[in-house]
Formats: structure tokens, C-alpha cells, sequence
């Protein structure tokens, strides 16, 4: 997992919550797995101290882009930074996803959980699956694609409700091999029950908050059961991507 | 070019700059090759394996780190086995760090890294504010830091490095009881007691309340500690706190360090070691002082 | 909207917001009416005045500021003549904040003192990192502190507020002994231990060497403080370490303190008080939670 | 000495150490005298903590301008900070400069302690005064003006040498009533010795680190000798003028 300086070589405004930011090094497109991630930060700005960690949201023409949502000071600045400056990048960290082939596939993601789905899309495509893409959000600022079945809170795009409850309803109707999901832990809590009822595969990827991002300073654990055994695993090395059923989710 | 070379305790370094325990591992060797290091300190290993605390362990505040990770290790056994033997292939002082319950404990692990090549020195973890009763109890007492020291000394020949806390009143007495006690070189500081609270949940962000606070905004606090040591022990000293490049560097070693650690740094530059290595020969050159004359020269 | 009024010691405040000793004074005046404090604390004065040390005083770090001031204070017949007058115009609650180097000092003081009208408590300093021999010696050692405070408490009916020192092993010690003495009210965190060096002239960049750490950098520390504290008294504190806006008030208000002061942020927005009174409002009515029952609220 | 939030009005760039930042605000103009300072910061920037003292330059048109040379943090921030986006402003702060009235009057600067005189210049020509003006710099970017008498060290413009020299053979054949100077210490200190020699006049501004910039903190105190004895004396508020010959100086 190689860090790097690169300069900005795209930038996308999504709405005022989300942008894109691209960057353009062969070395780096190619290595990469979906569901990875890489720790990004400038390196002019002193505070916050740590990069942050953004998962590979799409890789096109050798070209790896990150899919942001503004929260905080450092992604605030990522956004500020201009094309041509230059970000470090450490990574692709992390496992990624398994790839099922030729399976029945529901993707499930909330809100910013949408980023890493795109570039696994692709590989389940190649793989020759057979793709539904639920999404849900709070209003339709939170919608990426017309091209995948929308949720909002709001009702304002797609279907109002919960995406959890669009899973329930379609799992009670189709038949699906595996979950992928990415989103927030009430989410992915929630979805974890709904899975198990109807036994199908689930991979969750995890977020942490995050220090070293390789696994040198133990500080992204989470409790999973391991052979009847609660264990810390760390979501850098071991995750981000996990079965959700080994999850012990928090309260 | 400058000599960068010193004698830390019973090791020669080819040069003053090493890594904090537990901000540093193997995984490193993918960016830099390690051997360019004075030294490299492992992070804190005790005798069993430990689970380390419950989540959420980490939480940024303004201007540092907290941490609780509650000294997560694979234990002793777990060390010699799998990672010790990839240490030993870089051609650099080995450190290992260690932790325990009881002055039988730490015995335990010493005689039995004794028994293994290419260690070169033990750092003596008194100091980790994070496990209630592991290193707490000794740090703070003089008397207590005197008897662990001056028990491990009679056991190994290598070098001993004593780590110490900040929250004490007095550093310079725990600094005084380990050097009598036998200690060949301190390494300071840990982590500074601190805490963070989210005001949305009103949880504390770290769940085990209270937390180790690093980084560039305990620099001051780690300079003042150095400086304070430095005037009262004859060994050298390893400082560290908040160092992230050559000029943070520097101020430890004018303030009275042999040797400097990077430590929450690693997290944010990987080659800040790298790079305050190159810095301190181009410093060295530019004020034409040889690096002995530097460390401790505060005026 | 919210009643934010709360009994500290003797006191009633009309705000729990209040500033830190040495970082305020009377010119602020010119910027906003200082009636709309719940106190106003006056920098530290000694009976004789005292010039204060040597400059250079102050630096500023990454994080934070580098004071050794020194109390540079008019003594205690100019302020009575010229300052506590004006002091008296404001409608708050007025605080005079003293130190001495012995009991005997201590005690004139606050005689001299107790005979003027609207003074309605006392911050009794006995942690100022910055003067050997004044404050430093009484607040790291609880015998000491329990001596000063119990002696005192005979002389005075008016609040005692004890300031806390962090540069110490047990915070808790020293806290359980200023109650025990008699003291009101406890504030804490004076500065912590800090030292900066030029690296180009390797000169401690105050003059002083080891000065006193304030602002962001030591919030963590400040927080972590407030909330061991708060665990083994029952008096109320006033929290400081750090405080810029509404955001870092409310966790010390939840880590456990009854009342806050700002510090050096008074010197960044002197307006800091006044945003984080009304702040308090908004989250207490957002929140819907009584401002008592906020306080000490940590999960 | 009020508080404001004023967005820039105007930002020149000299060369690449030098710019002048201006502000358009009728209030603030008129207050201002000669040696008076600002204490200037952007409040979206967190780090450094404290705003930063900078005398007052010039007034023109009502608009208050300062003259900032980029040596760390925040004088880098005042630089990139754009037209139109609000800096804090305290001020004026600070004794200012005693104006002489038909005085023969000597002006010496040293590298940045060419700010104050733009303004004091307008003021003594107005007492009538008879003002010559020495200044100098380390090379050509350091010089501000044509139309005073400019030395350098690398003689790449004006007079090669120090501005001191400069002064001593001025003050050794013509009559000064009064000196007026700013710059490095140890500048006003060598200027000291020399205009004591021919017993002139000398209103020396000084720089200290400062935290309140109003008299509270006694961050800033220098040594001054009065009456006889060394006392403490803040820069800020006592200050930052004084008369040269009862400054103890650094050694
Ligand atoms: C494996 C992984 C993949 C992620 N992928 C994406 C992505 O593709 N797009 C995206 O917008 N976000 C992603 N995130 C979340 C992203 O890392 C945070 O939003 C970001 O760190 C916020 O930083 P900030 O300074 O802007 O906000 P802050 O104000 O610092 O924090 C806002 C929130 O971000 C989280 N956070 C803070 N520091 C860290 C840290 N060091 N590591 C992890 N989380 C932290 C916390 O939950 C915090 O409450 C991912 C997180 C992880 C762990
Ligand atoms: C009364 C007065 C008037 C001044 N007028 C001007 C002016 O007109 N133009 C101009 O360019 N500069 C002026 N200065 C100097 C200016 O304040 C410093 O250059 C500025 O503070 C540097 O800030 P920085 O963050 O860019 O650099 P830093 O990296 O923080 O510091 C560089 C140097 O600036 C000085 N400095 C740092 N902090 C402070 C502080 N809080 N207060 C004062 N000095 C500090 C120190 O000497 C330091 O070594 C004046 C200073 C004073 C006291
Ligand atoms: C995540 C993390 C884990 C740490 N683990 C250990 C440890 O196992 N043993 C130890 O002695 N110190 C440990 N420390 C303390 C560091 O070694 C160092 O003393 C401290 O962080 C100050 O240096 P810094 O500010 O450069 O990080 C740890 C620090 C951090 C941030
Ligand atoms: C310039 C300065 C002067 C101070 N003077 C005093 C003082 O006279 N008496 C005192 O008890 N504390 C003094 N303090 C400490 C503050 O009151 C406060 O405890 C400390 O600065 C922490 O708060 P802060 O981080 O908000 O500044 C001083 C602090 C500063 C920065
Ligand atoms: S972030 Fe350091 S181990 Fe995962
Ligand atoms: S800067 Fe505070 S007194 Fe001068």
C-alpha cells in the first residue's frame, strides 16, 4: 500500500454535501479492489491531524475517484483544495469485497454508504451477476443515480421510506444469493436481522474512526464473534468489509 | 557529512532517531526500509495475550490524539514466534517494549527475551495511563519505579529503558529512582491524561473515559519534562511528544535529548522519521555543531 | 428561555459563565457591558505588588500559548484604590483572585479585603506555575492546601474558590483537601507545565525556561480533570483549560463543572463569553434539558 | 478601541515578502494616529491562536491600510485571504507617536519598520515640519519608495551600507530636532548610541509578542528605565512608542 502525493486532477460538485475528487496514477487504478479504501489529506493543513479514510468510490480510464461527503473540518478542506494541489493518498488499504459470480446480488447502501458500490458494480458485472441496487437517503440530496431504486425519508425522489423496509418487502418476493451493504450502523443493524430471516449471504463494510489505517495501532476495533467468541477485529486490516453476521453491533 | 551517531545505554545508533511504541510496526517495511532507523521500539508486549479495551478507542480533539487501546498485544509467545523474527532481519537496534501486572511478571517476559538474539534493549513501560494496576501503579511512585528497575537489572545485561509518564508531580524524582535503580537510558513522555465528550450523546468519545492524549499538543509539555530530567540524571534521554518534523526534533534534543521518537506522526507523514533524519544533517552542517554539542544546549 | 442562573458557593450567578484570572480585566469594558457575566475573576494580586519576570513572557506554540507572567500585579492597596472601584460598578458578581507566599500572607489579604463592600468571593491561587515559592509550593501537596484553606475559612464568611494545579499526580488529593478545609467552590485547571526553545539561538523562547501551557491544546486535559474532580467532591466547580466557544463549554459542563471560565480565547474573540452564554440557551432549549441537570450528565 | 469584523477591501502585492491589505471604514480612519497599531486575524483560521499587531500605514480616503511583510502562519493567511472576506480588526491600539510642530525631523526605518511612516509622514507634514527620511533593507524588495533615502546591504538599490551609517554622517553635518525610528532591535539600538552622541530627540517603536494587545495580560512588557530605576513597561499600551534613551535594550 504505497502513500503518495498526487495532485488534484478532477473535481465534481455533487450538491453542497457531496463532490467528487479524482486522481489520475495508473499505479494506483490498477491495484485497487472494491471496497478498499484510501486515507487521504492534505498535506498544507495542520489541523485535524489525521488523513481520513474514503473508499474507492469508482476507478474509469485509470482514473480512481472518491465520492465525499462535506462533515467535518478535513473533508471541508478536501473540497476546498484546488485542482493541480496536491493530496497524499496511502492505500488501497483494507480487504475490499468478495466477489460472488454468477449469483443473485442485492447491493443496499445509505447515504454516503453509496460510495464504494459503483466501482464494485462493475466487478459484479464482469462477473456476470445478476444486479438490484437499493439506495436510501434523507431527501433527494442524498440520491446519486436514477439508475438504481431510490428511497428517500422525504419522499421527495423514489419511494418514501426506509430502504431497509424496500429490502424486507423485495427479499419476501425474490430471491437473492448475497448482500452487500454499506451505511450507517442503525442501517446496517437493521438490515443484518432482515438478512438472517431469509438466510441469505451479507457483507457490511464498517466504518471506524481510524489512526494508522494499517493496522499498527489497534484503534479501529470492533467486536466480532469469531467461533462463539466475542473478538476485537480491526476494521483497517481485518475490514473494512466483514460478515454481518459476525458483527456485534453497538447498542 | 555529520556524524549522526550515539551511544544510547549499551547501543550504538547510526543515528539519534527511532519510533514511539505502539505508533510503529512491521507494516512499515512496505514504505521504507526500517534499517534506516536508529532504533526501532516495538510496541508494548505482555506476558498473555491482551484483548485490549472496549471500542470506540480513538478520538481526535483539536489539536492531538486520544487513545485507549488498552495495550492490545498477542502476548509474549505470540512475539517470539511471528514477529520478532521479522524485526531481527533489519539491520538496526531492536527494542522491545514491555508491560506487566507485578514485578514477576515483567521478570518473566525479560528472561525470557533474554534468551533471544538480536534484542538489543528492553523499554521499561511504567508509564501506559490506559490499564488500570498495568505500568499505572509504577510510574507514580518512586519507591515502586526503584524496586522494578533495580529487580530487572540484576536479570539482563541489556540495555534498560525506563519510559515514564507526565502525570506525575514530580518527574524528576521517578527519573532519579530509575536511574539509581539501574536504568541505562529514559525515554519520555507517554500519553497525558486526557478526555474528549461528544455533545450530542453526551458520551465520553473514547469509552474507557479517560484516555492517552498525543501529539503536536503535547509538545510543550513534553520539552518542559525533558528539560526538567535532563537537569537531575547523568543517562540519556529519549524525548518524545508531539514530534512530527526536524524542527519539533530539534527543540527536544537543544532541551536535553540523546534521541528523539516519532510517534502519533507515523500515522499522518510515514517518513517523518526519514525526513527529520536528513533535517538534523543539514542542521548540523548549517550551524557547523557537532550533534554532541546540541543535545541539552538550551540557553 | 432557559434559566441558566446556579448557585456557586455563596454566590448566585446570573450565567455560569465567568473568565479566567489574568486573561481580563476592566478594559473589556470597552467592548461589552461585563454586567452580563455571571462573575467577573480579577487577575491574581499579592499583598506588595510584584514587577513580574523577566521578559521575554509569552510565545505561542502550535496549540496553545506560553505565558510566565510572573502575577506581575499593583499590590493590594492600589488594586483596592484603583481597580475594585470600577470593579464595583459592574452588576456581577466580583471575585478577586490572590496569592501569597506563606499563610500569613494569604490571611492579610483577604483581611484587608473582607473590609471593602462587593467582593463576593475569593479564588485562592495556589497553583501558578510561574512564581518559585508563591502558589507552586502550597497547591501540589494536600496537607498543605488543607492547612491554608482551613486557616483561611476561619478568617472569611465570603466564597473560597480554590484554583487547581493539573501539574500534579492526584488531582484528587489535592481537590478532597481543599473541601475538607472549607473552600466553597474549586476551579481548575490552572496552566500546565510547558517550554518552548528558538531553534535558531537555542534560547527558551520565555525567558522564565518552563512557562505555563494554555488554550486548545490542553482542553483534553483540562475535561479530564474537571471529571476526576467532580467524582470525589460534591462543591461546585467552575471548569477551564481551553474554552473558545459553546461547543468546548459544554463538555466541561458535562464532564462535570457547575460554572466555566474563559481563558485565552478572551484575547482571540473578546466576545467568547457572550456567544457561549447565549449557545448555552440555544442548546438547553434544543436539548430540552434543565441546566442542572446538564451538568456532571457524562454517559 | 473597538472590535470589527471588516471584509478586505483592497490587497496590493509589493513583491514577494511585501502587501498592503486595506479596509474602507470611515469610523476606524478617523481614530487612527501615527504608531498606533491593529491587532488583525482571520476568524476562519484556527491556528495560530492569537491575531497578530500591525501598525496602521497609511489613510487614505478613509481606508486604513497595512503594510505586512509574510513571515509565518498568519501573516501567510492575511495574505491568501481574499478581497471581500471579513478579518477581525482591534484597534487602534497603542500611544502613537508625539508629532513635533515645525521640527527639523529625521524619519529612519529598517525593513519592515517602514510601515508606521507612510502615515506619520501626512501627519508632520501637516505640523510644517522639515522631514528628511532614511531607510533600509537587506536588498532592493525591501525598499518601498522612491522619494526617500534608501539604503541597502547589497547596494542593489540606493546606498550600499546600513541606514545607521547613513545617519550618523547626516546627523554629523546637519541640525536634527527630533528622530523618529522603527526597526530590528538591534537597529534601534545602534541608532540610540549615535543620536545620543549629538543629543537629539528620538521616539523609538518597538515589537514584542503580544497576547491582549490592551494592557491586560503584561505579555509584553520591555525594560524601561525611569526615574532612574528598570521597570516593566507593555509595549502595548505604554507603548509601542518610546523615548529611545530610557530603553534598556537586549543584549
Ligand atoms: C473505511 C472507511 C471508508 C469511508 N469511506 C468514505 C467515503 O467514501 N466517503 C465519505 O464521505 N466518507 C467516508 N468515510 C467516512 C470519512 O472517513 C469521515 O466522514 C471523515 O473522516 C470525516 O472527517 P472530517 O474531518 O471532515 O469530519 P470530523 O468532524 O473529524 O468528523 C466527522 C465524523 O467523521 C468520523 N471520523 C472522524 N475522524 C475519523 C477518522 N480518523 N477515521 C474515520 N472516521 C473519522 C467520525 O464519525 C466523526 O464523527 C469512510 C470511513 C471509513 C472508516
Ligand atoms: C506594535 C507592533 C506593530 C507591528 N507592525 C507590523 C507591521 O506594520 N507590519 C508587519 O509586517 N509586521 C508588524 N509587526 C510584526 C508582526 O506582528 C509579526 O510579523 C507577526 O505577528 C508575525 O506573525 P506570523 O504568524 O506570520 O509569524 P510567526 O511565525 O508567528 O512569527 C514570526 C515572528 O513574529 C513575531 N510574533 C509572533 N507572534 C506575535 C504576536 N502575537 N505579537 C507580536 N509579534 C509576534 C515573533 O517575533 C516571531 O518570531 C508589528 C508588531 C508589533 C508588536
Ligand atoms: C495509538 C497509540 C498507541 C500507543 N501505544 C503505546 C504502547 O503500547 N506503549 C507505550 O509505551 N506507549 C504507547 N503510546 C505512547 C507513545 O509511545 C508516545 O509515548 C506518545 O504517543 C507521545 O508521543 P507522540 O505525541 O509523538 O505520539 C501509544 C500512543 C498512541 C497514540
Ligand atoms: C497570560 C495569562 C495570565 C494568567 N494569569 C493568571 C493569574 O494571574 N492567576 C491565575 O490564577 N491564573 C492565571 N492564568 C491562568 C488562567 O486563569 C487559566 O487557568 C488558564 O489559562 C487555562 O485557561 P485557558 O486555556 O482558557 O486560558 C493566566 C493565563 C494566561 C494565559
Ligand atoms: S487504524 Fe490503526 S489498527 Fe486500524
Ligand atoms: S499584550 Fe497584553 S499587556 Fe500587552
Amino acid at each position: 500500500m504505497p502513500y503518495k502525493l498526487l495532485p488534484i486532477f478532477k473535481k465534481e460538485l455533487i450538491n453542497n454535501k457531496y463532490f467528487i475528487i479524482t486522481f489520475s496514477d495508473y499505479e494506483m487504478a490498477d491495484q485497487c479492489h472494491p471496497g478498499q479504501f484510501f486515507r487521504l489529506k492534505n498535506p498544507q493543513q495542520n489541523f485535524p491531524i489525521l488523513p481520513r479514510p474514503f473508499s474507492v468510490n469508482n476507478i474509469q480510464d485509470k482514473q480512481t475517484s472518491f465520492l465525499i461527503k462535506i462533515v467535518g473540518e478535513s473533508t471541508k478542506n478536501l473540497f476546498e483544495t484546488k485542482i493541480g494541489e496536491n493530496i497524499s493518498l496511502h492505500g488501497p488499504l483494507g480487504n475490499g469485497f468478495k466477489i460472488a459470480r454468477n449469483k443473485k446480488v442485492l447491493i443496499v447502501s445509505g447515504g454516503i454508504g453509496y460510495a464504494p458500490f459503483p466501482f464494485l458494480l462493475k466487478k459484479l458485472e464482469k462477473a456476470k451477476d445478476e444486479i438490484v441496487f437499493f439506495h436510501g437517503g434523507k431527501s433527494s440530496d442524498d440520491i446519486f443515480s436514477a439508475n438504481v431504486i431510490n428511497f428517500t425519508e422525504d419522499g421527495s425522489v423514489g419511494k418514501k421510506g426506509l430502504v431497509t423496509d424496500g429490502v424486507e418487502q423485495f427479499l419476501q418476493k425474490n430471491q437473492v444469493d448475497i448482500v452487500y451493504a454499506c451505511g450507517p450502523q442503525i442501517m446496517l443493524k437493521k438490515l443484518t436481522e432482515i438478512c438472517k430471516q431469509f438466510n441469505v449471504d451479507l457483507q457490511v463494510s464498517l466504518e471506524t474512526i481510524m489512526a494508522c489505517g494499517i493496522g499498527v495501532c489497534c484503534g479501529c476495533a470492533i467486536r466480532i464473534v469469531e467461533n462463539g467468541k466475542m473478538v476485537y477485529k480491526k476494521v483497517c486490516k481485518d475490514g473494512p468489509v466483514f460478515d454481518g453476521y459476525t458483527v456485534v453491533w453497538d447498542e | 557529512m555529520a556524524d549522526l551517531r550515539i551511544k544510547i545505554g549499551k547501543m550504538l545508533w547510526k543515528n539519534p532517531v527511532t519510533v514511539a511504541s505502539g505508533t510503529f510496526g512491521l507494516e512499515f517495511a512496505e514504505l521504507f526500509d526500517l534499517s534506516k532507523l536508529g532504533a526501532i521500539v516495538t510496541k508494548t508486549i505482555t506476558l498473555l495475550p491482551k484483548p485490549g479495551n472496549e471500542p470506540p478507542r480513538l478520538a481526535e480533539t483539536e489539536a492531538g490524539l486520544l487513545n485507549s487501546i488498552g495495550l492490545q498485544n498477542p502476548g509474549l509467545e505470540n512475539f517470539i514466534k511471528n514477529d520478532l523474527p521479522e524485526y531481527q532481519k533489519f539491520d538496526t537496534n531492536i527494542i522491545v517494549s514491555i508491560s506487566g501486572s507485578s514485578i514477576t511478571e515483567f521478570s518473566k517476559v525479560i528472561k525470557n527475551l533474554d534468551k533471544q538474539p538480536n534484542i538489543d534493549g528492553y523499554e521499561i513501560n511504567i508509564s501506559c495511563p490506559n490499564v488500570e494496576n498495568e505500568g499505572i501503579a509504577f510510574g507514580i511512585d518512586k519507591g515502586i519505579v526503584y524496586n522494578l528497575i533495580s529487580h530487572l537489572r540484576k536479570i539482563t545485561e541489556r540495555t534498560i529503558i525506563v519510559k515514564l509518564t507526565p502525570n506525575v508531580t514530580s518527574i524528576e524524582e521517578i527519573a532519579k529512582a530509575a536511574e539509581k535503580g539501574g536504568a541505562d537510558v529514559l525515554s519520555l513522555i507517554n500519553t497525558v491524561y486526557g478526555m474528549a465528550i461528544d455533545i450530542e450523546t453526551r458520551k465520553s468519545k473514547t469509552k474507557n473515559v479517560i484516555a492517552g492524549y498525543s501529539g503536536i499538543g503535547i509538545k510543550p509539555i513534553a520539552i518542559q519534562n525533558v528539560f526538567r530530567v535532563a537537569k537531575v540524571v547523568k543517562i540519556p534521554i529519549i524525548g518524545m511528544g508531539g514530534i512530527r518534523n526536524i524542527s519539533d526534533a530539534l527543540e527536544f534534543i537543544i532541551a536535553g535529548s540523546s534521541a528523539i521518537a516519532v510517534g502519533t506522526q507515523n500515522f499522518v507523514n510515514p517518513f517523518a522519521t526519514l525526513d527529520i533524519i536528513q533535517g538534523l544533517e543539514k542542521y548540523l552542517n548549517e550551524q557547523k555543531i557537532h550533534y554532541h554539542d546540541l543535545i541539552g544546549s538550551v540557553r
